[in-house]
């Protein structure tokens, strides 16, 4: 509702590079687990213009504030907002364990 | 080959690893992999000695390029590993330097 | 613990601008609500460097993946994690109403 | 003054509109402010007369600079808007074009 209010007032209609979304990101985990040696955690990446992808309230009158000239201010960013685990095989004094590490890999992205 | 599941050593000290039980069906001190071609070795080194601290089907999607089980630096707090693509090949490892 | 480990791999120590945190924006909600005509809704600023605050596994692997020369990537961004409600006065065909808008005031940040 | 409340003129006219029962006691069509003292006016535009949508101490912080009820476009669909800060003030609204 809010998000269609600041459409309707926007002047010219948007034409950017891709829009945020969810795209691959292979890491290294090579120093930090026994594996696996590298994983593809995902990441999010583009822009974040009205109507924003995934945005909440915030976002929109952030976006809507930003373009309306203050240049200085942190405009909204593509992040992610849901995270899938990943099991790796970690160590301590006992050997080596398999266990799964919360928020590794990126599973949705929105503006915020 | 394509219609043979991989068969791996098992070994597993750690009491808390429960996990690579779900890797495939145990039997004796092999193990057949469900879900991969990759068998997998974690060696420590213990005063000097590879002394043997899991053996079994990889569970956490590893890459296996080679046959043999070939370790290589680095080696994070004395924890050797290596992957491999044949069966029962994570019985040896060797160390390149 | 993931962090820790990545902190005794970086090499320097960070000395760079403010670290990420909330601060104020008042920003004007004339065209979009009968009232308030501006209201302060926070903002989230500055730098996302290891250690990262509230970061997560994958915003710690992200900054460590970006800070190893991957400067392509998007990196770990200071965004809200956490939001209050605003109370407006919206309308309708009926009249004006008071409503509870949710994500409106930004009240917790962190690196994404 | 400092130790009196706000005195407020109110009137709602939409059934929806609750909320501004809690800004303050309610006595007929007077309201004593609780948090605030600005008094608030929304009038709507209706085949060009002015008509009461809602008289009532403010609820959402807003800015009350004059101690008369002055309203400034723009008009959002036909609404007019005024805050102001002496007690019933809200009673009679004008308008600058």
């Amino acid at each position: 509702n809010m998000q269609r209010k600041l459409r309707a007032a926007r002047a010219d209609p948007s034409t950017r590079g891709p829009i945020c979304g969810l795209g691959s990101l292979t890491v290294s985990l090579e120093k930090l687990v026994l594996g696996p040696q590298s994983a593809d955690l995902n990441n999010c990446r583009g822009s974040c213009a009205i109507p924003l992808i995934n945005g909440n309230n915030h976002a929109v009158l952030l976006t809507y504030h930003t373009e309306q000239g203050d240049v200085n201010e942190r405009g909204p960013c593509c992040v992610p907002l849901a995270y899938d685990p990943l099991e790796v095989i970690d160590w301590n004094d006992e050997g080596s364990f398999l266990t799964s590490k919360p928020d590794m890999v990126a599973k949705e992205c929105g503006c915020r | 080959s394509l219609l043979q599941k991989r068969r791996c050593a098992f070994q597993v000290t750690n009491i808390r690893n429960h996990g690579y039980s779900a890797a495939g069906n145990v039997s004796g001190s092999v193990q057949l992999c469900e879900n991969t071609d990759c068998c997998m070795a974690i060696y420590r080194i213990i005063n000097g000695q590879l002394e043997v601290d899991t053996l079994a089907c990889d569970r956490v999607k590893m890459l296996c390029p080679h046959e043999t089980c070939k370790a290589q630096p680095p080696f994070i707090d004395n924890f050797v590993t290596c992957t491999c693509s044949t069966d029962l090949c994570n019985r040896n490892i060797s160390l390149s330097p």
